[in-house]
This record gives structure tokens, C-alpha cells and sequence, in this order.
């Protein structure tokens, strides 16, 4: 009985393995007069959020787009329809990992879209560089941009590193405290994961060239949900400027604890979230002069464009920082193929050395990153403004000391 | 003899089997082994003592850590045996003071430890080294993952197998069926528990430490991740725990299952899971291979 | 300073009081322990924002509805699936594991309901959201009142409890279920308004965190960890001790983020909930 | 009004109580008397509701016990007292004997009932503050029955009312009983402390492993020495006399 | 010299003392019956030899060996072997899986082949011996009974103790079960039996310790101490006038 048992188990179990290696075997043949293309982005866990909002809208307003306009552009200018190929992967990088093997070598599509995240697209970064696939990863921001360009030449960084934007928000604040309207005090708390700590490690030498002084500065852990501790010892602090490399819950949470508790920083700095089309009306409607991550030349008729077609799409208008270069990417995409077409590393040069035109204007990579950035923005009227690099064209002027609440 | 046969040839297919598949589908033998892995491991503790752990993952975890960490200072043969041994002092550390903890006490307890394990490494390494996201640039493919995985699997098993012809295995069901008999038969409990669930963690950590370099970068949020702990618990479970292939046969269906499940229904997927689970509990409490032989000694009485 | 932190606290703390009600009365009394406590809480939370946004209604108003729906969703689940596993498991003991792996599939059910429902976003309301002074702190308004509906759910339910035949019913089941057929209980009818009840304050207390936090649909494993580390810290079923617990964990929270490192927050929680359960897993306030 | 016929009760395969048939006549208290583990106890947790009998019939007034469950008992007017009492040990005595009258024949007049319940145990009433579980076994036995009586029912089951409890405190136990028999409760009690209870019984029935092997009016039984066998034996001869 | 030795036990469990100051001796090979009315103790003192629960006071020690304050698989693989009131088997394993437990567990902890003889000459010793593969779960009652008892001499134990060991057994059973007991009693095997069936008592042990409300209330010949006035109020009650 028993020895029976395990014999039929070890062959129940062959038999799934079995059908495990089989099961690829049957390909999804891809049609000639169409382009498939894959991606599998969070659409559960805790990567869902950020996803939903920065990568997967801009996805399927891209698609819808050019498949409404007749599809891809060739270089021979014909056209071929996109076919999309979507998985979840359930922000779990083992997922991911295997998803993009099912991508690449099983659905075999033409191109793969990459998914949410810094973590993301570096556990993706050696499997499309085996595969061959350009990796666009747009949602990463890692300062090591340069070296993991040089690792995997097919991989293009287009969100700099926590150094640039760090070295952008003290340059904004430099200015401020030089014509005399902030201190030289500045509070700063940090979400405590690769992120905030890049932003944070960035911002420290920074800060004390440019002569601030760190008063306060802490790191919190992820899923903090009460800020009430954190932003009374800030407010207590002395500080005129509140910074903050936090992520949506913890942006949005400070935002409502300082509201509530009528904490009035001169510069108010929040990361990423603040760039977000529901901050506003996080914000109660008193976003005005609420400094964040990232910013779009909001004067900027094709980003208006871009505004108005995501908003009708999508329902609500994108974010003001990822959002635009998500887009972006894949208007370089099409372009790239339509000068070249789909052969990989064709078009790998094609993006490294090309210039494009697209949502965020005319674009060409440096060592295949994207360098021309907006590091800083601020709600001023009612749209998310970029205010730095101050020199670039487009930046609008640092509404300092923000508005009272 | 032919017991043992049947096993070795189907070992020998599968570490073959990577020269017959696409790249998705090491990847899926990878997952797949990776789950009998963690399930086999988990059940050689739980399966008999039903000690439902969920610090499944902070072994697992501090493993993939553990290589994120050594990788470049050490060989990686050495960065194994350290996180064996890492994951080992820490099960004895936590065994020593939490065993006699029962029912949802010790359930409760294990999942709090894989988040405080979180939680200290994130204020370590923001505190002390100040990086948070390691990079593991390892040069070993696909496949050699699959073929240590793969090794780790099939130790696991044996020493399952072993474990329960041993004295181990026998005191292991004895207190599993009950702990007073165990007790006045003259079997010291604390060791015995300790020893198990020393082996089983240390089969988590290696495991963890084996997977990691797939995916490059390693940050606590990422290697912590709690539904490890419950889709160990559940595939093991739906196999039948204190079985010796019980494990292995509830983690590839379900494997299979999940990932059909999430590039099929990628929306409605956690819904899935969720009756999924329900299901199991409702239908096959003993796990699959007990709901055969019910079958089969059902259908023997009616013949 | 230390006025402050002991106001943040004691406002913070009074959420997770309300947040360990629910289920602390559900393992008590039901004796489930209900692994998907944070989802229903979440579930409280999306519709105090779909009635706030949709329909425009008061969140106070709306918690009045909000209550007896939950009520009436504990009641169905532990009819539809609950009560079979109470049944099946009979004096064996497996009432425990069984009722833990159950939820937990319930857990994903719920949370991919709502995914499917409300997505992936993050949602919040502005409600109430000025600044009170009090005692010369500064405290959000909705989260005085969140703090008002802990006292008053909270103070209604010691009080009930203590003072009432209905309180002593539970009181009894609670802590001898086996005795109470003696006296003309029905245990079954009593676990399942016990479980309703803990899942009324379960979206009740979701409700009003949706009022101040921002939150998301899979928010709900660390609602569910908060309320169990409460829960044990009090006494599982002890309604008191989990009110004592839960403001006892916002004081150590606030003071911890104040005092020592906003990073150490949620380890010293963990940490505690740890040494509780290893030096006293009765909890503190258990008598048992 | 209590009739059982040809009840057996078996724990898994061991049947603890065989083919046994009893009587009870309203206002009489009947004792079970018969060493331990003689199966006395699984007929009482039959009536009951506590064991789930393999067969028999138990009719009260007429009516069937089999399919009723343990809650409904004591809304028929039929209180139970367990072996080890089943109180509720971490609650007060007041709460305790309130819980008791939670029967809706109880509630009307429950504040009578408990003035007598506190007369007849006027421990009781000095220590209804205290949490049940921290009294001495006896005061916890005064605790239970009391709560029986607080149910206001028409008969009383007591399952061996003076386990482990001292001399004394058993005879006060037994005193209690007297005065509650006095005001014409029917009362079915097992016991084996036969000799007070022979003192206080209407009829008794004598069970000996698992079967009823004799019964009779008290007065006939106290003389009859099958009493005693029941209790310390004598039908295999002492080896080592 | 006395073989096991119980001196001034007690155990308190709140107010309440289960075993209140006993003393007494076995001399190596004895048999003794431990009487009581229900609740006075004397399973409560099982426990306390055999360390399934710590007692209070006193000291128990076993061939000079103290064994209180012993873990309770030291205080077995000192030689001491129980049965349970409730029996309490292991239904998951075979009947020789049962048995085999104490052989490798117990003192002589023995292992392979050794263990397996050890095994099957306990079952054989209760006659189970043509059922040894059968799943213990399947067992009649009075089996399981006898499977129990297999296991507890499967330790080859220096001292035996039995709690209840022949409760629940229909007449014909209990003449079985007597004959075994009488066997093992002839091999020489020290035993302290708690036991209601007085026959039974009778019949196997020169020798009991009656206990009432935890206290020790007599020690002496069996046929003496079942008319002693003291013990039969025990177990009778006293006269009450109504």
C-alpha cells in the first residue's frame, strides 16, 4: 500500500514536470503583420500603487495610441499593429525574472516594456541583456546609472540618481537662503530603503557644502503610517525647510500631519507622490507652493497635449515626473523602429545615439542615460511645474516661503 | 532497491531536463524546484510536528542576504557554508526560546520574526553601512541555479527520507501524534524539535542564498517578502505534510497553477488564490496523498 | 516635548485600541483567528470613501451605515465559513489551523475584491483636516474625532460588557465556552455575534483611519499585525486589555520615533510583541 | 416525568453504559449509586445533553431528549450540575449564579430566586464579589448548584456532588440538598458516597460496570449488601487473604 | 532498603491541595494498589512520579535516584514506564511503531534489530503480536488497552505504574487482564496500580495505599484495609442524619 503510494506520487510528479517543460513547447507564434510586444508590470503587491499610477497608464495610452493611428511605422513605411502581451508580476522579483524568460524565450515577443521600479529593472537588467532586448528602464533611479549602462550596453537609465535630484533641491534651496528668505536650518527624514537612502547619502555632502545645517535627520521604515511623532519633532526643529525622500503613502501622510498640525515650513519638500495628480487634492486643495521630485514644463503645448490625451484615456491626468518620460521612451521606441527597425541591436545604437522628438521635447541619451532631466517642481496655480535646473528651458520661478496652508 | 531507482532516474531526467526547455522553462523547473525546496524543508519540521511556521521567509531571507553581502568578499562555496551556518545559529537562537510556544502562539511568533529580521537588517543598513540595495553580480547562469536548486531538492528529500527511517523521524511523529506519550516514552522533546527545525532552517537559508543571484538586486523589502512563508505553508499542506513526497507534490501543481493563474488572470489572480486556498482547507485537510488513500481505501471497501 | 509625544501618543494609540477591538473579539469569543482582520478593516475604509465621494454623505453619517453592514458581513462569514470548520473540527483542536489557513485564503479574496473594486491606488479623503490645540499641541481634528469614536465604541463595549446580561453572556462564553450549554447558551449564536461584532468594529475602525490615512487596498496585513500584537499584548478576548495595549503600543511608538530613531518604530513593536509572548503569552493583562 | 429505556453510551469503541433504563417520578429524588468508572456519569451526561447515546430513548414529560441540544435543556426547566462542576471560574459568584437564570423561565423572579439561592448558601452571599475560580472546591460546588437552581427547574441532575471534597464540607453540601429537596425539586443525583446519599434518596439504582444491576426504595437498598459490593467488591476471591 | 520512596509529596494547584503530604515505599518486585474514592488524588500522584507534573514539595526518589525535579524522558529513561486513565495511544503509527517507541527512547534505548525483538516481545506478551502492522487507530478498545501496555513494558521498565489500566473492561476482558498483570507481577516487575475494581485489587496485590482528599489514609494489607472504618467512609461517605 504504502510503497504503491509513493511509486504514483513520483509519477503524478514526473508527469507535472513533464507538462511543465511541454507546455512552452507550444509557442505563441507571432503574426507577421503585427508587433507583439511584452511587459510585465506589478499589478498586485506593494509595487501595484506605483505601477498603476507611473507605468502601466502610459502603457496602454501608447498603445491605444499608435494602434489608432495605424500602427507602427516600419522603415519600409508600412505599419504594424501592436499586440500586447501582459503579464502581473505580482512584485515579487522571482516572478518578474521568470516572466520576462517566459517573454523572451517562450512567447518570443519583439520587444519587452520594462517594469516598475529601481529593484525591478536591475533584477531584468542581465536576463534582456542575455536576450538581447533594449531595455528602456525608465522607473529606476539608481546613481550607479553609469556603470550599470557600461555593464548591459542595450540598457538606457532615463530618471538620473538620488544624487541628482538631492544636489538639485540644495541648489534650489541655496538660492533661497542666499536672497535671504529661508535659514540655513533644514529637517530632513528618509524612507529607509534603496531609494530614500541614495536620495539621503546624496543629500548630505550637499547640503553641508552648500553650508546648511542638518537639524533634524532621521530615516523612517517602510509602512509608516503615522508621521505625527516625526513631523512635530521637525516642526520643533528650527529648521525653515522640511525634506522629505519618501514615497506616495509617506508624502501624502506628512502632507495631511503638517496640515493638521499647522506646521508652515518656509520649503516644503516631499518626493516621490508629490508629483502625482491626486496630491492636490491630498493636499486639501493647498498644494500651492509644495516642492517635490521631478516636473514638467507644464507651458510646454506638447506636454499640455500629452496632459489632455492621458487625462481623456485615462480618466484622471499622469503624474509630473515619471509619467511624461514613460511616454517619452516610447515615442523614442517607435521612432527608433521606424528609422530601423525591429532587429535588436540595430536598434539598441539606434536609441543610444539618436535624437528624438517627443512629449518632453527633442531627446538624446548621454551614455545611454537621459541627463536632461527636471530635478525639482513645485504646485504653483494649480499644475506641478518644474523649477530646477534653473538655467533649463522651461523651469518656472520657486514660489519661496511657500504659502501658509 | 527499486524504491530508490525510480527516484535517482527521475533526478538524473530532471538535471537533463535544461537542455530540452526555452529559458522560461528552466525558469519555471527553477521556480518549481525552488518551491519543493522550500516546502520539502518546511514540512520536515512542520509536517509532523504541525508547528505551522511562518518564518519560511526570514530564513530564506537572511540566505539571499548572506550572498548579497559575502558575495564579493568570499568564494561562493564559502558564502554557502556561512549562510548555512548564519541561518543554523539563528534557528537555534529563536528554537531555543520559542518551541514551547503552541497553536497560533508559535504561528503569530514566526511570522512577527521574519518582520523584526526585516526590520533590523533595514535600520542596520541605513544605520551603520548606509546602503540598503545590494547588487550581486555573480557569473553563474540559469542553469547552475537550477542544478544547485535542483541538488538542494533532492538533499532534502533523501534527508527526509532519512529522517524518517531515523530516531529523529520517529520521535518527530511520536510528538506530532502526541507529546505526553513522547514525553514518558523517554524522548526529550526540546531536542528533538530544536534539531528539526535547525535542519529546516538551514535547507531555507541555503535555499535563499541559492536563488538570489537571479535577481541582481537585493533589498530587504524585496528577500523578506511574506507570501514566500504562506505559499510554502499551503503547497505543503495541499500535498500532505507529513508525507515524504507530500511537499513536493502540492508545490508543482500549485507552482503551475499560480503562474498560469497570474499570466492568465493577472487581475483576478489573488481572488484565485484566495478560493484556492479556502478550498483546500474545505476539501483535502489532510492533503492530497491522504485524499487518495481515503479514496482508494473507500473504494477498496465497496469492491 | 514629553506632553507632546504623550498627546500624539495617546491619539495614536486609540486608533490601534479601536483597530484590536474587533479582533480581539473575534478570537475571543469566535475563536477564530481571523488572519484577514485587516482586509475587512480596509473593506470599512473604501466604502466610508466610495459613500463620502459618491454619494457625498458625512463620514459620521456614513459610519452609522457602515456599522451594521459590517455587522451583517461578519454574520454571513462566519455562517457560510466559519461555523463549518467550528463544526468539522469538533474537540480536536484544529479549530486553530484550520481557522488561520481559511483566512488567509479569505485575506486574498478580500484584497483582490478590492483591487478589482477601487485598484491599486492610493486613497484618501480630506475630511475634518485642521488642527485642534490641545493643551498647547497641535492635533488633527479628524483624529481627535477617530480618537472620540475609540473611546465611545470602546467605553460602550467595557461597558456592556460589564454591566449587561447581554456582556455577561459574552463574557462567559469567552472564558468557559464548555460551561455555557450548562446555563441555556448557545455558543454557536453567541460566536457568531461575536464575530459579527468584532467585524462591525473592524470597518468601523477602518472607517475612521480612512477619515486621516492615506491607505491602499493591500494595506491590510499591517493593520492585521498591528491588531495582533495588541490583541496578544492585552489578552486575547480581554476587551480592556486590548484598549490598555493599544494605547500603551501608540505611547511606546511615539516615544520610540521621538526619543530613539523613527527607523526602530515598527522593530521595537515587533520586539515587544515578541518578549510579551515569550515571557507572558496570556498577555499582560491576562488572567488566564 | 424522566423515563430513560435501553440507553447505551459508548466512547469510541468503549461503551461506557449498557442497555440501562431508568424512571423518575415527580418530587423524588433518585440517587445512582456505583463505583467509579461503573458508567453512572455517562448516564446522567446522556439526560443531560453532554454524551450523545448509541441508542434508547429518553423521554422528559413525554417529550424527547435525544435531538435537543445542550442549550435548550435548561429552557425545559432540566439543570444540569457536571462532574467538576462547570462553573465559570473566571467570573464573580454573583455572576455566575445571575448567568444561571439567563433561561427565560428564570428571568421573571430572579431576584427573588436569588435571595433564596443566597439563604440556603449563606457563604455564597458573603463572598459574591469573589472570582469563582479562587474559592475552595466545596464553595465552588455551593457556586454550581446554586447557578442550577437559578434556572428555576423543575428537576435537578447533580453528577457526584461530593467529589473530592472533605468530610465536612460534604456533609454541608448534603445539608443543602436536604432543604432544596424539601421544597419539592425533583433531583436525579449519582453519587458514590452511598451512605449520605442513601440517607437523603427516595430510590436509588445500584450500576455496576456499565449495567444497572439492581434498584429499589432507599430504605430497602441501605440494608441490602449488594450496596457495598458495588463499591469494594468481593466477588473474586482475595489471592493473598 | 526501599525501591521507590515517596516522601512528604504535595501538590497544589491554587487553593487547592490534589496531594497533600504523602509517604510511602515499594520494595523492589512489589505490587501495590492504589485506592481512592474519585478525586482524591491518586492519578495526581502518578503524575508526580512519572514528572508529568513538577510537585510542590517532597522528594520521590527511585533506587536512591531522586527523580523530582527530572525532565519526564529523564525520569523514563530512569526506568520508570506509565500507562495513561484515558488510554492514549498513537493512532497515526502500526501497533509494533507504538511499541517500538520506548525501546529506542527508553533506558536501554535500543536501535535496528535489537529494538524490533524488544518490540515484538511486548506485543507478544499482550498477544498483539499477529496484528503488529495494523494502524493502532484501528484497534477495539480493550486492544488499545493492551497496546498501551505493551508499549509501557517495551521500555522494560524497573518500575510500572498503571493508572486505571483495567477500567472499561466487560468481565471476561477483566479476567485477561488480571492474568496479565499477575504475570508481570511474577516476572518480578515493580508496580504501583491506581485501580476501582476492588476484585481486581484483591486479586493481584497483598498491598495497598488508600488516599482521600489527597491524603494518605491507609497502608496496609488489602483485605485489611478494604474493612478498615477509615477507608470504607471514603469511599461509602459518612452516615448523615437528614
Amino acid at each position: 500500500m504504502k510503497r504503491f503510494t509513493r511509486r504514483t506520487s513520483i509519477c503524478a510528479l514526473s508527469f507535472t514536470v513533464a507538462s511543465a517543460i511541454t507546455l512552452p513547447a507550444v509557442p505563441a507564434v507571432a503574426q507577421d503583420d503585427t508587433i507583439s510586444i511584452g511587459y510585465a508590470v506589478a499589478r498586485t503587491g506593494p509595487n501595484a500603487t506605483g505601477a498603476g499610477i507611473t507605468t502601466i497608464p502610459n502603457y496602454e495610452l501608447w498603445v491605444d495610441t499608435v494602434n489608432k493611428s495605424g500602427g507602427l511605422t516600419m522603415p519600409d513605411g508600412s505599419r504594424r499593429m501592436i499586440e500586447v502581451v501582459e503579464y502581473d508580476n505580482r512584485s515579487s522579483n522571482e516572478d518578474l525574472v521568470r516572466t520576462i524568460e517566459r517573454l523572451a524565450s517562450q512567447d518570443e515577443v519583439d520587444l519587452i516594456l520594462p517594469p516598475w521600479g529601481t529593484g525591478a529593472n536591475l533584477a531584468i537588467a542581465p536576463l534582456m541583456a542575455r536576450f538581447g532586448y533594449p531595455q528602456l528602464a525608465v522607473t529606476a533611479v539608481t546613481d550607479k546609472a553609469p556603470e550599470f549602462a557600461a555593464r548591459w550596453d542595450r540598457s538606457f537609465w532615463m530618471l538620473g540618481g538620488g544624487h541628482d535630484y538631492a544636489a538639485g533641491l540644495v541648489d534650489v534651496l541655496s538660492t533661497a537662503r542666499d536672497a535671504g528668505t529661508i535659514n540655513d536650518k533644514v529637517a530632513v527624514v528618509s524612507v529607509a530603503d534603496g531609494f530614500g537612502i541614495d536620495l539621503i547619502s546624496g543629500a548630505r555632502p550637499a547640503f553641508e557644502e552648500a553650508g546648511f545645517e542638518l537639524v533634524y535627520d532621521e530615516s523612517y521604515p517602510l509602512g509608516t503610517s503615522d508621521f505625527a511623532a516625526i513631523m512635530s519633532e521637525a516642526q520643533g526643529s528650527g529648521a525653515d525647510s522640511f525634506v522629505a525622500f519618501s514615497y506616495p503613502p509617506g508624502s501624502f501622510g506628512m502632507t495631511k500631519t503638517a496640515q493638521s498640525m499647522g506646521y508652515n515650513p518656509k520649503a516644503f519638500y516631499i518626493s516621490v507622490g508629490g508629483a502625482f495628480p491626486i496630491y492636490p487634492g491630498i493636499a486639501d486643495g493647498k498644494a500651492e507652493g509644495v516642492m517635490a521630485i521631478g516636473g514638467v514644463n507644464a507651458d510646454s503645448p506638447a506636454i499640455q497635449e500629452y496632459f489632455a490625451r492621458h487625462t481623456e484615456f485615462v480618466g484622471n491626468p499622469p503624474d509630473s515626473w515619471a509619467s511624461a518620460i514613460t511616454y517619452a521612451s516610447l515615442e523614442m521606441l517607435a521612432q527608433a523602429i521606424e528609422r530601423v527597425g525591429l532587429d535588436h541591436e540595430a536598434l539598441a545604437t539606434e536609441i543610444s545615439t539618436g535624437t528624438f522628438d517627443t512629449v518632453i521635447g527633442e531627446v538624446k541619451l548621454e551614455d545611454n542615460q537621459l541627463r536632461d532631466l527636471w530635478w525639482v517642481g513645485q504646485w504653483q496655480g494649480g499644475a506641478f511645474r518644474a523649477i530646477n535646473p534653473a538655467d533649463a528651458e522651461g523651469a518656472s520661478t520657486p514660489i519661496i516661503p511657500k504659502p501658509e496652508w | 532497491m527499486t524504491k530508490l531507482i525510480i527516484p535517482l532516474l527521475a533526478l538524473v531526467a530532471l538535471a537533463f531536463a535544461p537542455n530540452f526547455v526555452s529559458a522560461y522553462g528552466l525558469g519555471l523547473l527553477i521556480g518549481a524546484a525552488t518551491y519543493v525546496t522550500l516546502a520539502s524543508a518546511w514540512a520536515l519540521f512542520s509536517g509532523h510536528t504541525h508547528y505551522v511556521s511562518l518564518a519560511t521567509v526570514a530564513f530564506y531571507g537572511t540566505g539571499a542576504y548572506c550572498m548579497a553581502v559575502l558575495n564579493e568578499a568570499l568564494p561562493y562555496w564559502a558564502v554557502l557554508l556561512c549562510a548555512g551556518g548564519i541561518g543554523a545559529t539563528m534557528a537555534a537562537l529563536v528554537g531555543l526560546s520559542t518551541l514551547r510556544l503552541q497553536g497560533v502562539y508559535f504561528v503569530i511568533f514566526s511570522f512577527g520574526l521574519a518582520e523584526l529580521v526585516r526590520q533590523l537588517i533595514t535600520w542596520y543598513e541605513v544605520n551603520v553601512t548606509g546602503t540598503l540595495g545590494r547588487y550581486i553580480f555573480l557569473d553563474i547562469s540559469a542553469r547552475d541555479i537550477y542544478w544547485q536548486m535542483l541538488a538542494l531538492g533532492a538533499a532534502t528529500i533523501a534527508l527526509t527520507a532519512w529522517i524518517h527511517r531515523s530516531r529523529l523521524g520517529m520521535a518527530l511523529r511520536v510528538i506530532g501524534d502526541d507529546e505526553a506519550v513522547a514525553a514518558h516514552s523517554g524522548i526529550n522533546l526540546a531536542r528533538v524539535k530544536l534539531i528539526a527545525f535547525v535542519l529546516s532552517a538551514v535547507i531555507l537559508t541555503l535555499a535563499g542564498a541559492i536563488t538570489s543571484p537571479r535577481y541582481v538586486y537585493v533589498e530587504p523589502a524585496i528577500v523578506f517578502n511574506p507570501t514566500v512563508s504562506f505559499l510554502t505553508v499551503i503547497m505543503a499542506l495541499l500535498g500532505g505534510a507529513n508525507r515524504l513526497w507530500g511537499p513536493a507534490l502540492g508545490a508543482v501543481p500549485l507552482f503551475l497553477v499560480f503562474e498560469w493563474l497570474s499570466t492568465n488572470f493577472p487581475d483576478s489572480y489573488p481572488i484565485f488564490m484566495g478560493l484556492l486556498f479556502i478550498g483546500v482547507v474545505f476539501l483535502l485537510p489532510d492533503g492530497i496523498l491522504a485524499g487518495i488513500e481515503k479514496l482508494r481505501a473507500r473504494r477498496k471497501v465497496q469492491s | 516635548m514629553i506632553l507632546t509625544t504623550l498627546i500624539l501618543g495617546l491619539v495614536l494609540g486609540s486608533t490601534y485600541a479601536l483597530l484590536a477591538l474587533g479582533l480581539t473579539l473575534q478570537y475571543g469569543i469566535a475563536r477564530i483567528m481571523n488572519l484577514a482582520y485587516g482586509e475587512l478593516t480596509l473593506v470599512g475604509a473604501f466604502v466610508l470613501v466610495a459613500v463620502f465621494q459618491q454619494l457625498g454623505l458625512s463620514p459620521l453619517i456614513a459610519m452609522i451605515l457602515i456599522a451594521p453592514a459590517g455587522y451583517a458581513l461578519g454574520w454571513f462569514l462566519y455562517q457560510g465559513m466559519m461555523r463549518p470548520l467550528v463544526k468539522r473540527s469538533g474537540a480536536r483542536g484544529r479549530l486553530e489551523v484550520d481557522s488561520i489557513l481559511a483566512t488567509f485564503g479569505l485575506l486574498f479574496l478580500i484584497q483582490g475584491i478590492l483591487l478589482m473594486l477601487f485598484g491599486a491606488n492610493f486613497t484618501s479623503i480630506s475630511y475634518l483636516d485642521r488642527g485642534v490645540n490641545v493643551l498647547g499641541v497641535s492635533v488633527a481634528l479628524n483624529r481627535l474625532i477617530a480618537f472620540g469614536i475609540c473611546v465611545v465604541a470602546g467605553g460602550a463595549l467595557v461597558l456592556a460588557l460589564a454591566k449587561t446580561r447581554w456582556g455577561l453572556i459574552m463574557r462567559a462564553v469567552a472564558l468557559t465556552p464548555g460551561s455555557a450549554p450548562l446555563v441555556g447558551i448557545d455558543v454557536n449564536k453567541v460566536a457568531r455575534q461575536g464575530f459579527a461584532l468584532g467585524t462591525a468594529l473592524a470597518v468601523v475602525a477602518g472607517a475612521s483611519i480612512a477619515m486621516y490615512q492615506t491607505f491602499s487596498a493591500t494595506d491590510g496585513v499591517v493593520f492585521t499585525m498591528k491588531a495582533l500584537v495588541i490583541v496578544i499584548m492585552g489578552g486575547v478576548g480581554n476587551v480592556k486589555g486590548a484598549l490598555v495595549a493599544g494605547i500603551a503600543l501608540g505611547l511606546l511608538e511615539t516615544f520610540v520615533a521621538t526619543a530613539i530613531d523613527p527607523g526602530l518604530t515598527l522593530a521595537a513593536t515587533f520586539a515587544i510583541f515578541l518578549v510579551v509572548l515569550l515571557w507572558r503569552p496570556q498577555g499582560l493583562f491576562g488572567a488566564r | 416525568m424522566l423515563e430513560v429505556e435501553n440507553l447505551t453510551v459508548a466512547y469510541g469503541k468503549h461503551i461506557a453504559l449498557d442497555n440501562a433504563s431508568i424512571s423518575v417520578q415527580a418530587g423524588q429524588m433518585v440517587a445512582i449509586l456505583g463505583a467509579n468508572g461503573a458508567g453512572k456519569s455517562s448516564l446522567l451526561g446522556a439526560i443531560g445533553g453532554r454524551a450523545r447515546p448509541q441508542s434508547g430513548v429518553i423521554r422528559y414529560n413525554g417529550q424527547s431528549l435525544l435531538d435537543m441540544p445542550a442549550h435548550k435543556l435548561a429552557e425545559h426547566g432540566i439543570a444540569l450540575v457536571p462532574e467538576g462542576r462547570g462553573i465559570f471560574p473566571g467570573l464573580s459568584v454573583e455572576e455566575n449564579l445571575r448567568l444561571g437564570a439567563i433561561p427565560k423561565r428564570a428571568r421573571e423572579g430572579a431576584t427573588e430566586t436569588l435571595a433564596e439561592v443566597f439563604n440556603l448558601f449563606p457563604k455564597l452571599a458573603e463572598r459574591r464579589g469573589q472570582i469563582a475560580g479562587t474559592m475552595s472546591g466545596g464553595e465552588q460546588q455551593m457556586v454550581a448548584i446554586g447557578r442550577a437552581l437559578m434556572s428555576n427547574p423543575e428537576i435537578l441532575l447533580l453528577d457526584e456532588p461530593s467529589l473530592g471534597l472533605a468530610p465536612i464540607v460534604v456533609k454541608e453540601v448534603f445539608s443543602a440538598l436536604t432543604r432544596i429537596r424539601a421544597k419539592g425539586l425533583t433531583i436525579v443525583i449519582v453519587e458514590q458516597n452511598a451512605r449520605a446519599t442513601l440517607a437523603l434518596a427516595d430510590y436509588v439504582y445500584l450500576v455496576e460496570v456499565g449495567r444497572i444491576t439492581g434498584s429499589g426504595p432507599a430504605e430497602e437498598i441501605k440494608s441490602n449488601p449488594s450496596v457495598e459490593r458495588a463499591f469494594l467488591g468481593g466477588a473474586v476471591a482475595p489471592v493473598n487473604a | 532498603m526501599s525501591f521507590l520512596a515517596i516522601e512528604h509529596a504535595v501538590k497544589q494547584f491554587g487553593g487547592l491541595r490534589a496531594v497533600d503530604d504523602v509517604s510511602f515505599s515499594l520494595k523492589r518486585g512489589e505490587i501495590v494498589g492504589l485506592l481512592g474514592p474519585n478525586g482524591s488524588g491518586k492519578t495526581t500522584l502518578i503524575n508526580l512520579i512519572s514528572g508529568a507534573l513538577p510537585a510542590s514539595a517532597g522528594t520521590i526518589t527511585l533506587n536512591g535516584q531522586q527523580l523530582t525535579g527530572l525532565r519526564r524522558d529523564k525520569i523514563a529513561r530512569c526506568g520508570v514506564a506509565r500507562t495513561f486513565q484515558l488510554v492514549r495511544i498513537l493512532p497515526s503509527l502500526t501497533l509494533i511503531e507504538n511499541v517500538k517507541i520506548p525501546a529506542v527512547f527508553g533506558h536501554k534505548a535500543h536501535w535496528g534489530a535489537a529494538a524490533e525483538r524488544v518490540a515484538k516481545d511486548a506485543l507478544a506478551m499482550v498477544g498483539l503480536s499477529e496484528r503488529a502492522t495494523m494502524s493502532a487507530g484501528d484497534l477495539t478498545y480493550i486492544d488499545q488497552k493492551r497496546l498501551e501496555l505493551a508499549r509501557a513494558l517495551a521500555a522494560e521498565p524497573e518500575l510500572l505504574l498503571l493508572d486505571e489500566w483495567l477500567a472499561g473492561l466487560n468481565p471476561t476482558e477483566l479476567e485477561e487482564g488480571i492474568k496479565l498483570i499477575s504475570e508481570l507481577r511474577d516476572s518480578g516487575l515493580t508496580i504501583l496500580m491506581v485501580e476501582h475494581i476492588i476484585d481486581a485489587v484483591r486479586a493481584l496485590c497483598p498491598r495497598v495505599v488508600v488516599m482521600n482528599s489527597g491524603k494518605l489514609i491507609a497502608d496496609e494489607q488489602t483485605d485489611k484495609a478494604l474493612t478498615d472504618p477509615a477507608v470504607v467512609t471514603a469511599y461509602l461517605g459518612e452516615d448523615v442524619d437528614a
